[in-house]
C-alpha cells in the first residue's frame, strides 16, 4: 500500500471523524452543557446562601420611626418590612438596607474640592478635621458657632447643644426643611411656653388644611388612616396642586402659591363677621378683616369666595376643628407671617389647648438633667455672615434644603464641616466631611416630629457592622470637645450610652407610657426599645385663652399687600425621596425606567403657561430668580396650575457607573430668599 | 393525590381610588424579586419593572384636570393566555393549581414572541446584564433567581412566597397553605391598601367579592383572554380607560 | 481488499469514537477534593447512634437547614476525641477559629431550581437514601466531580454519562424529578420546581 | 487557478476585476459582522429595540427577504411537479437566491434572539401550539433541501466533476430531485404560511390579529400567496439585474414573460382575497375584540395611505402590468411591475410587523415609533453582502444560467 498522504485521505479521514463523534455523546453534551453555561454565567450576583433569621429594628430615615422586621441571610439583611402590626414601608424604608452599599456612601474622612460641577474627594484623618474645628472654636475669630441639625430631639443633638453651651452667640439651628418642626409662630402667643406647640389631628373632626400632606404620612399614621376611609373626617385642603391629600379631601381649593395668608385672613374675616364672640377675640385686626374680605382674598387667592365661606363655616360648625399650617415636602414651612395668619384662626376660634385644637407637648427628657446648653435658633433668625464654624450634623438623615440660605449666614473665612454617611447633598457644600456610619450599621434614636400631638421616641438597632472609617456621632462631639478643651455634662463617650443614659432619664420621669412593651428598670425599657418598642406621651389639654397682638397685627396687615405675581416657581419632590440625600439605586424603577416620577431638574409646566412662555416639551429653560438661575427640562401638564413652575427637586437615584462623586445639582438653590422660606419664589423661565 | 390538591385561582383586585402612585409596590417588587437598578442608558422603553405605575388623566384643563395611577403587572390570564400559547419552547405554562402564568427564564431563549403578544405589556427583556453597586448584591432575596441578560421576565405572584407557604404547610403536615403566609410584595408593600389578594374560586375571599363589585373591570377584556387582576374605581371615565376600543383623544393622555 | 479510502474513513471514525467516548468524559469534569474527610458511618453508628435529622434538620417554616454549620460540631469536637487527623484539622482549623467548614455539596441544585425538602420528606415521605443514596453509610467523602463547563456537580447528570443505566435515585436532573412526579401523580407546572 | 474552474465555453471576467467587485462587498460584511459581534457579546443592548418594539428590523426584513426568497421553492415546485420546462433556464438561480436569502434570515435570527445558544430548545422541547415552533422547525428542515438543492449544482463545476464519486452522486441526486422540490415546496408553503401565523393568532393585538380556518388564521394563507406571488417576480428581477451587472443575456425572453405571466395571475387573487379579509378584519374581527378599527388609521405616519399603497399601488397595478400580454413584452414594464410586485410584499410585512407593534394597545399607552440602531442596519447589511459574494461566485464557477452559454455573446464583468 502506498504511504504518502494525499488531500483526499485528510478528506476521507475528516469525515470518518466527523460521523463517528456524531455516534459519541460528546458533541450532543457539549451542546446541553453550553446551553446550561448560559443560565450560569459567571458573572451574575448569585444571592447569598444560609440560614434565614429575622431580627426587629426601627426605621432612622425619617422622624416616622416605622417598626421593621429584617430578613437576615448570614447577618445581613436581604429584605426589610413593616412589623407585624405597624403600617407598611415606604420606598425609601424598603430600600434601607441597600444605602450601607450606596455608590456614594463614604469610607473615610474626606475634604471636598468643588470643580466644574464635580466634587473631587480627598481622603483626610478624622483628627485634622477635629483640630482644625476645635482651634476654630477656640480662637473665635471667624464668627459664632452654630450645629446645623437635621433631625433634631435626638440625644446626640443634645450633646452639640451642651458643646456650644459656653460659646458667646453659638445656637444649634434645627434645619428649617424638615417636615413636621413644630408650630414655631406659636411662639409669638405664648413666648414662655414649655414643650412644643403641635396640631392634635388626631382627635379634630375638621381641619383647615394649608398644604399639609396628610395623605402622605404628615400628621401620624392616624390621621392618614381616617383620611383614607373618607369616615369621620371633613377636611378642606388649600393647596396649589391637586395632591394625593387634596384628591382625598372633602373639598380642595386650589389658591394660587403665595396666597395662603390672604387665604387665612379671608375665613378669620369670615368667622369674624359670622359671630361676635369671635370678632371680640381678634379686635386688633378687625381693621384689616373688614379691608380684608373673604371676596379680597379670594381675588388674590384666584378661587371662588364660596370656598372661602364653607371654609369658615365648617370651622364653625365643628367644635374640634382646626386650621393647620404643613410643610410640604420640598418647599419646606410657610414664611413666619402666613404661618402666623393661619394658626390665628385656631386663636380666634378659641382652640388653644382645646382636644382637637393646637396642643402643647412635653418634651422629651433629655441625656442629663439641668445641663448648660446653647440656645436653639432658627435659621431665618440668624444674622447673615455670621456663622465663622458651621457643623453640619446630617448624620441621621437630611432633608432638600437650599444651600445658599445657609451659605448666606457664613462668614467669609467660615469652615463648614459636615457629619454624613454619604458624598451628596449638603456633605458636597461643606469643604470638609466626617464620614459617619449609615442606617442599620449604627444605633439610631428617633425622635417623632412635630406633626403630631404625641411625643415619641424609638430607637434603631443595627444590623450591620459599621463600616471602617465611620465616626459614631456622639464620639465626634467628644473629641472636638477634648481638643477644643470644653468639659461636658453627663457621663457618656458614644450614642449608645447617650441613649441609655436618656431611657433612665425618661424612665425616671415617669412620664408617657410604651407602646407594645412593659418596663420595670431602666434597662428593661432600653431593651424593650431595642426591640422595636416605642415610648409616647399624650397630649396635654388645658385651653388657653389667647388674643393676637398689636405687634401680630403690623406683620398680619403685610398681607393685604399681597400682589399677585405674574410666575412662580414651586419645589416638588415625592415624601419619600424627602428625607435622605441619597436613594438606593432601585429608586430607578419609579424615576429612570417608568414615567412615573420625574427627576430632580424638570420644570413642569401648566400648556397654558407654556404657550405664553414658548415653551416645549422636553426643551431646555432657564429659571431665573433672586437667587440666582438653573436650567431644567420643561414638560406640559395639565394638573399644573397656569403661572406656576413646579420644579422637580431631588435626590434621583445614581444610575449605574454614574460618577459616585457628582455633585447632584439641586435645583431647590434658585428657590426662596431671606427670611421668608422657599415654599413660592417669584421667577422668571425661558428656553434655554 | 391530585384529588386532595385544592385548585386555587389567585388574582388581585387593585382599588383606583385609593391608589396615590407612591410607587412603593413597584419598589416592594424589585427588592423582593432582584430586579437589578438601571444602567445609565436605560429609559422607559426598557426598564424592568414586572410591577409598574401608569399615569392617566381625564384630560380637561385645571383645575378639573384629574389623574389616575394604574398599577399594572401580568393579568395572569386565564383563558388562551397569549404568551403561553406563543413561545416556542414551553418556557412559559399556567400553573393549574394556582393559575399563575409562569415566566422561566433559564428555558427562555429570548425570541420575545411573547412580548409581541402580550396586550398589556406586562413582560420585560432583560437588555442588560444584571449589576448591582458592589456589596448590593449580599442583599438579594435568597430565594429567587437573579435572571441573566436575553431572557424575558415578569410578574409571577411572588411565586417563591408561595413556595415558601407551601413548604411551610407541608413542614406541619398539610397540602392547604395559610392564605395569610402567602402574600406578594407589592400588595404587602400598598400603603393605602389599594390592592386585595387571594383566591378567586374561594366565593367568600375578599378577593373575589371585591371582583363581583359593580365598580370592577379589567383591563382590555373584551380580547376573552381573562385576566385574573381586576381593577376598581367609581369614577366612570376611569373604568372607560380599561376599553381595548383606543381612541386618538384618550391617547391625548399627559404621561409623566 | 478493502479499497484505501474506506480504511482511512473507517480509521477516523475508530479515532472519535474512541476520544468521544473515552477521552472527553474524563475532560469534562474535574474533581475537586473536600476540605476535610467525614465519616457518616461513625456518626451514625452505634458508637455515637446519631441520625440524618440531628444535622440536616428541617425548620418550623419549612426551611431545611442543608450542612450542619460549625456550631453543630463544636460541642463535641471542642478537643479531638479521637487521634484521627481529620479530627485534629477540624479543631485547629474549624472548631477553635470559628469558621464555617466550605464543604463542597455533592446535590447542590442549579440557581434557577426551587427544591424544598419538606413536601417529599413529610407529605410524600420519601427516605433520605431515595434520592441520597447510601450516604449516610459512607465512611469517606469522595471527591466532588465538577462540569468544567456547567460547574454542576456529577450527581446532578449522574455516573452513567448516557443516562441509561443510572441507578435509583441516581442522577438528579429535571427529568429525574419530574418522572418521579409523574409515578406519584403530582400536578407540577414549571413554577413548582423552578424560581 | 482561478481559471481552471470556470465553466468552459462561457466568458468571464478577470481575476483582477473579479477581486475589485468582490472587495467592497467584502469590507461591508467585515463591519457588518462586526455589529454582529457586537449584539452577541455585548447582548441586544446593542439595538433600539425596546419592550415595545420587541421586534424591530430584523424581524421585518427576515420575513421580506423569506417572502422574496420564495422563487426557489416555487420555480422548483413549477419545474419539476407542474413540468414547466422553460424555467430549468432559471431554477439554478432561483436555488442559489434561495439559499442566500434562507440562510442568511436564519443567521440574523440568532443574533436576533437573546440566547443564542439555547436555541435547540424548540428542538427539544417544542410547543407545537407556537406558530414560532412551526416555523423553526420548516425553516430549518428547507434549508437543508436547499441545501441539498445547491449541491449538484456545485457539484457540476468544472473541478469538483473531476472525482468521480461525487458525479455519481450528482446524477443521484439529479434523479431524486423532484422529490426534493415536492419536500421543499410543501415546506415552504408551511413555514410562509406560519410566518403569517406568527402575528395572525396574536389575539392580544386586534391589529395583526385574524380569523381564520381550523389553527390558522388568514394571514397564513395570505403570506403563502403574497410569497408565491412575488417569488417569481423577485427571480426575474435579480436575472434582470445580474445580465445587467454582467452586462450579457442569460436567459431567452419568453422566460421573463412567463414568469410574469404567473406572477400576475397569482397577484390578482391574492389581492382579492387581502381585499377581503381587510373588510372583513375591519368590519368584524376588530371590532369584535372591543377594537375601534378607524383608530388603526388615525395615527401618522402609518394611515391609511399605507393600506392603499401596499394592496392598491404594489399589488393591483403590478398584476394588471402582468396580466397584459403587451406590457408584458417590454422589459421595462416586466421590471417596474415585478419592482413594485417586491415593494408590495416587503410593505405588507412591513405593516404586520412594525405597525403591529407601534400601535397602543391600551388607552393610556402612546403611539411609538423605533430607529434601528446602526448595528442593526450593519448586522443586516453583512447578510446581503454576504448573500452578492456568495451569488458571485455561484455566477462566476457554476452553472446557474444554463441557457447562457447558447446565447453567448461577447463577454464582460461578472
Amino acid at each position: 500500500m502506498k504511504t504518502n498522504v494525499t488531500r483526499r485521505d485528510m478528506l476521507t479521514l475528516g469525515g470518518g471523524v466527523a460521523v463517528g463523534s456524531m455516534l459519541t455523546p460528546a458533541p450532543w453534551l457539549l451542546l446541553d452543557d453550553l446551553a446550561i453555561w448560559t443560565q450560569n454565567w459567571k458573572w451574575i450576583p448569585v444571592p447569598p446562601k444560609g440560614v434565614r433569621t429575622s431580627q426587629k429594628t426601627v426605621c432612622s430615615l425619617c422622624p416616622a420611626g416605622c417598626a421593621v422586621e429584617a430578613g437576615c441571610v448570614g447577618g445581613i439583611p436581604v429584605a426589610l418590612r413593616a412589623a407585624a402590626d405597624g403600617a407598611p414601608l415606604c420606598s425609601l424604608g424598603m430600600t434601607g438596607h441597600h444605602l450601607a452599599w450606596h455608590p456614594a456612601r463614604l469610607t473615610a474622612p474626606v475634604r471636598v474640592a468643588a470643580s466644574g460641577g464635580e466634587a473631587r474627594l480627598t481622603a483626610v484623618p478624622r483628627e485634622a478635621i477635629v483640630r482644625e474645628v476645635a482651634d476654630a472654636m477656640r480662637s473665635q475669630g471667624r464668627g459664632t458657632i452654630a450645629v446645623l441639625d437635621f433631625r433634631p430631639g435626638r440625644g446626640v443633638s443634645w450633646a452639640w447643644r451642651n458643646l456650644l453651651a459656653g460659646f458667646e452667640g453659638a445656637a444649634v439651628i434645627p434645619a428649617p426643611g424638615s417636615p413636621g418642626s413644630g408650630l414655631r409662630a406659636m411662639r409669638g402667643f405664648a413666648p414662655d411656653t414649655q414643650g412644643e406647640w403641635v396640631p392634635d389631628l388626631d382627635h379634630a373632626t375638621a381641619i383647615l388644611s394649608f398644604g399639609a400632606p396628610l395623605a402622605d404620612g404628615w400628621g401620624g399614621a392616624r390621621t392618614r388612616a381616617r383620611l383614607m376611609d373618607g369616615t369621620g373626617l371633613r377636611l378642606i385642603q388649600v393647596e396649589p396642586a391637586r395632591s394625593s391629600t387634596a384628591a382625598l379631601a372633602t373639598r380642595w381649593i386650589p389658591a394660587r402659591p403665595g396666597s395662603e395668608g390672604a387665604v387665612a385672613l379671608g375665613v378669620a374675616s369670615a368667622l369674624a363677621s359670622a359671630d361676635p364672640q369671635i370678632a371680640s377675640r381678634c379686635e386688633e385686626i378687625l381693621p384689616l378683616l373688614e379691608r380684608l374680605t373673604p371676596e379680597r382674598a379670594a381675588e388674590i387667592a384666584g378661587i371662588p369666595a364660596e370656598s372661602i365661606f364653607e371654609a369658615a363655616q365648617m370651622l364653625l360648625d365643628h367644635p374640634r376643628s382646626l386650621a393647620v399650617p404643613g410643610e410640604s415636602f420640598a418647599g419646606g414651612r410657610f414664611d413666619p407671617t402666613t404661618e402666623l395668619a393661619i394658626l390665628s384662626l385656631n386663636v380666634i376660634l378659641g382652640r388653644i389647648g382645646a382636644e382637637g385644637g393646637i396642643v402643647t407637648r412635653a418634651p422629651l427628657a433629655d441625656p442629663v438633667d439641668g445641663a448648660h446648653l446653647a440656645p436653639m435658633r432658627e435659621l431665618d433668625e440668624t444674622p447673615d455672615a455670621s456663622i465663622g464654624v458651621l457643623i453640619v450634623d446630617a448624620s441621621a438623615g437630611e432633608e432638600p434644603l437650599p444651600w445658599p440660605s445657609v451659605a448666606r449666614k457664613l462668614a467669609p473665612r467660615a469652615l463648614a464641616v459636615a457629619l454624613s454617611p454619604f458624598a451628596a447633598g449638603s456633605s458636597l457644600h461643606a469643604g470638609r466631611v466626617i464620614s459617619v456610619p449609615a442606617y442599620l450599621e449604627a444605633i439610631h434614636e428617633v425622635p417623632r416630629a412635630c406633626d403630631v400631638a404625641m411625643a415619641a421616641l424609638s430607637i434603631s438597632r443595627p444590623l450591620l457592622a459599621a463600616r471602617v472609617g465611620s465616626a459614631d456621632p456622639a464620639s465626634v462631639v467628644r473629641e472636638i470637645a477634648a481638643s477644643a478643651g470644653v468639659e461636658l455634662e453627663g457621663d457618656w463617650s458614644s450614642t449608645e450610652e447617650l441613649i441609655a443614659l436618656r431611657t433612665a432619664q425618661i424612665h425616671r420621669s415617669g412620664v408617657g407610657r410604651l407602646e407594645g412593651g412593659e418596663a420595670g428598670s431602666p434597662d428593661e425599657l432600653r431593651d424593650a426599645m431595642l426591640e422595636g418598642a416605642r415610648w409616647t406621651t399624650e397630649p396635654v389639654y388645658h385651653q388657653i385663652r389667647m388674643s393676637i397682638s398689636t405687634e401680630m397685627a403690623h406683620r398680619l396687615a403685610t398681607i393685604e399687600g399681597t400682589r399677585r405675581e405674574d410666575l412662580v416657581v414651586v419645589p416638588r419632590t415625592s415624601p419619600d425621596a424627602a428625607w435622605s440625600a441619597v436613594l438606593s439605586p432601585l429608586f430607578t424603577k419609579l424615576h429612570q425606567e417608568s414615567g412615573l416620577r420625574r427627576e430632580g431638574g424638570v420644570a413642569v409646566v401648566n400648556p397654558a403657561t407654556a404657550r405664553e412662555k414658548r415653551l416645549r416639551p422636553g426643551q431646555k429653560a432657564v429659571i431665573r430668580t433672586a437667587q440666582g438661575r438653573v436650567v431644567a427640562r420643561v414638560e406640559v401638564d395639565h394638573a399644573v396650575m397656569p403661572d406656576v413652575i413646579e420644579l422637580t427637586v431631588g435626590p434621583t437615584p445614581l444610575a449605574l457607573g454614574q460618577s459616585r462623586n457628582r455633585v447632584i445639582s439641586n435645583s431647590l438653590d434658585v428657590c426662596g430668599s431671606s427670611g421668608t422660606g422657599w415654599r413660592c419664589t417669584p421667577a422668571a423661565i425661558e428656553e434655554a | 393525590m391530585v384529588g386532595e390538591e385544592r385548585v386555587a385561582r389567585y388574582g388581585m383586585v387593585i382599588d383606583l381610588d385609593r391608589c396615590n402612585g407612591c410607587g412603593a409596590c413597584m419598589t416592594a417588587c424589585a427588592v423582593e424579586n432582584n430586579i437589578p437598578p438601571a444602567q445609565p442608558r436605560v429609559n422607559e422603553r426598557t426598564g424592568l419593572t414586572s410591577m409598574r405605575v401608569h399615569r392617566a388623566s381625564n384630560h380637561r384643563g385645571f383645575p378639573d384636570h384629574e389623574e389616575v395611577f394604574i398599577p399594572i403587572s401580568c393579568q395572569h390570564c386565564g383563558e388562551h393566555t397569549p404568551c403561553m400559547s406563543v413561545c416556542p419552547q414551553n418556557a412559559v405554562d399556567v400553573n393549574p393549581l394556582t393559575g399563575v402564568v409562569s415566566q422561566i427564564p433559564a428555558r427562555c431563549l429570548g425570541c420575545r414572541y411573547c412580548m409581541a403578544a402580550c396586550p398589556v405589556h406586562a413582560r420585560y427583556f432583560n437588555w442588560f446584564d444584571p449589576e448591582w453597586p458592589e456589596g448590593m448584591e449580599r442583599t438579594l432575596n435568597p430565594d429567587v433567581s437573579v435572571r441573566m441578560r436575553g431572557v424575558v421576565e415578569k410578574c409571577n405572584f411572588c411565586h417563591s412566597r408561595y413556595q415558601a407557604a407551601k413548604a411551610k404547610a407541608a413542614a406541619a403536615g398539610s397540602r392547604e397553605i395559610d392564605p395569610a403566609d402567602y402574600v406578594p410584595a407589592c400588595v404587602e408593600a400598598c400603603p393605602s391598601g389599594a390592592i386585595v389578594f387571594g383566591d378567586l374560586s374561594d366565593p367568600e375571599s375578599d378577593v373575589a367579592l371585591a371582583a363581583k363589585s359593580s365598580d370592577a373591570f379589567r383591563l382590555l377584556e373584551s380580547l376573552g383572554t381573562d385576566p385574573k387582576v381586576y381593577y376598581l374605581s367609581e369614577r366612570e371615565w376611569v373604568r372607560r380607560l380599561g376599553g381595548a376600543d383606543v381612541t386618538r383623544d384618550s391617547l391625548e393622555v399627559h404621561r409623566g | 481488499m478493502i479499497p484505501r479510502n474506506y480504511l482511512v474513513f473507517a480509521l477516523g471514525m475508530a479515532a472519535a469514537l474512541a476520544g468521544g467516548w473515552l477521552a472527553f468524559p474524563r475532560a469534562l469534569y474535574r474533581t475537586v477534593e473536600q476540605p476535610l474527610q467525614f465519616s457518616h458511618a461513625v456518626h451514625v453508628g452505634e458508637s455515637v447512634g446519631m441520625a440524618c435529622q440531628d444535622c440536616h434538620s428541617l425548620a418550623e417554616d419549612g426551611r431545611f437547614s442543608g450542612l450542619p454549620k460549625i456550631d453543630l460540631c463544636a460541642p463535641c469536637h471542642t478537643d479531638p476525641m479521637g487521634d484521627s487527623e481529620n479530627e485534629k484539622k477540624l479543631v485547629e482549623s474549624y472548631v477553635i477559629p470559628n469558621v464555617e467548614i466550605p464543604w463542597l455539596v455533592y446535590a447542590r441544585q442549579p440557581e434557577n431550581a426551587y427544591f424544598a425538602h419538606a413536601p417529599h420528606l413529610v407529605l410524600a415521605e420519601l427516605t433520605c437514601e431515595q434520592c441520597h443514596g447510601p450516604h449516610g453509610e459512607t465512611d469517606t467523602l469522595r471527591p466532588l466531580e465538577q462540569n468544567r463547563i456547567t460547574g454542576y456537580s456529577r450527581d446532578i447528570w449522574g455516573r452513567s454519562l448516557t443516562r441509561v443505566r443510572n441507578a435509583e435515585g441516581e442522577g438528579m436532573k429535571m427529568s429525574d424529578c419530574s418522572s418521579c412526579h409523574r409515578d406519584r401523580r403530582v400536578r407540577e407546572s414549571c413554577l413548582t420546581c423552578h424560581k | 487557478m482561478d481559471k481552471t474552474l470556470i465553466l468552459r465555453g462561457v466568458r468571464r471576467c478577470s481575476t483582477g476585476r473579479f477581486l475589485a467587485w468582490l472587495t467592497p462587498w467584502t469590507l461591508l460584511l467585515a463591519v457588518g459582522l462586526f455589529a454582529l459581534g457586537l449584539c452577541l457579546v455585548r447582548g441586544l443592548n446593542q439595538t433600539n429595540m425596546d419592550n415595545r418594539f420587541a421586534f424591530g428590523l430584523w424581524i421585518f426584513l427576515d420575513l421580506a427577504i423569506i417572502a422574496l426568497g420564495a422563487g426557489a421553492f416555487f420555480t422548483g415546485f413549477l419545474l419539476y411537479i407542474l413540468r414547466k420546462d422553460d424555467l430549468r433556464a432559471v431554477i439554478n438561480s432561483a436555488v442559489v437566491i434561495g439559499f442566500i436569502c434562507y440562510s442568511g434570515a436564519v443567521l440574523v435570527l440568532m443574533v436576533d434572539v437573546g440566547q443564542p445558544l439555547r436555541a435547540w430548545f424548540t428542538f427539544w422541547h417544542p410547543n407545537t401550539h407556537s406558530m414560532l415552533t412551526e416555523v423553526t422547525f420548516c425553516i430549518t428542515v428547507y434549508l437543508t433541501v436547499l441545501a441539498i438543492e445547491y449541491a449538484p449544482i456545485l457539484l457540476r463545476n468544472r473541478q469538483l466533476r473531476k472525482v468521480p464519486s461525487f458525479l455519481v452522486f450528482e446524477g443521484e441526486l439529479h434523479k431524486v430531485m423532484p422529490v426534493f422540490a415536492a419536500v421543499g415546496a410543501f415546506l415552504s408553503f408551511f413555514h410562509q404560511g406560519s410566518l403569517g401565523g406568527l402575528y395572525g393568532v396574536l389575539q392580544g393585538r386586534p391589529f395583526a390579529f385574524r380569523e381564520g380556518f381550523a389553527i390558522w388564521p388568514t394571514t397564513f394563507f395570505l403570506f403563502i400567496l403574497s410569497a408565491l406571488a412575488t417569488g417569481p417576480a423577485f427571480v426575474l428581477v435579480s436575472t434582470w439585474i445580474v445580465s445587467k451587472v454582467s452586462r450579457k443575456q442569460l436567459v431567452k425572453p419568453h422566460v421573463f414573460s412567463l414568469l410574469a405571466k404567473i406572477s400576475g395571475w397569482l397577484l390578482i387573487v391574492y389581492v382579492g382575497l387581502k381585499s377581503v379579509d381587510t373588510l372583513v378584519w375591519l368590519n368584524r374581527t376588530a371590532p369584535q375584540s372591543g377594537a375601534n378599527p378607524v383608530q388603526f388609521y388615525a395615527w401618522q405616519p402609518f394611515a391609511t395611505w399605507l393600506l392603499f399603497v401596499e394592496i392598491v399601488l404594489l399589488g393591483l397595478l403590478p398584476a394588471l402590468i402582468f396580466l397584459s400580454a403587451k406590457r408584458r413584452q417590454s422589459m421595462k414594464w416586466l421590471i417596474t411591475g415585478s419592482l413594485l410586485a417586491c415593494g408590495g410584499v416587503v410593505v405588507n410585512r412591513f405593516v404586520m410587523t412594525i405597525q403591529t407593534l407601534s400601535l397602543p394597545t391600551l388607552a393610556f399607552e402612546p403611539f411609538m415609533l423605533y430607529w434601528p440602531s446602526w448595528q442593526e442596519v450593519a448586522t443586516f447589511l453583512a447578510v446581503v453582502a454576504y448573500g452578492v459574494i456568495l451569488y458571485s461566485l455561484s455566477f462566476r464557477y457554476l452553472t446557474l444560467f444554463p441557457q447562457e452559454r447558447e446565447l453567448q455573446r461577447g463577454g464582460g464583468a461578472s
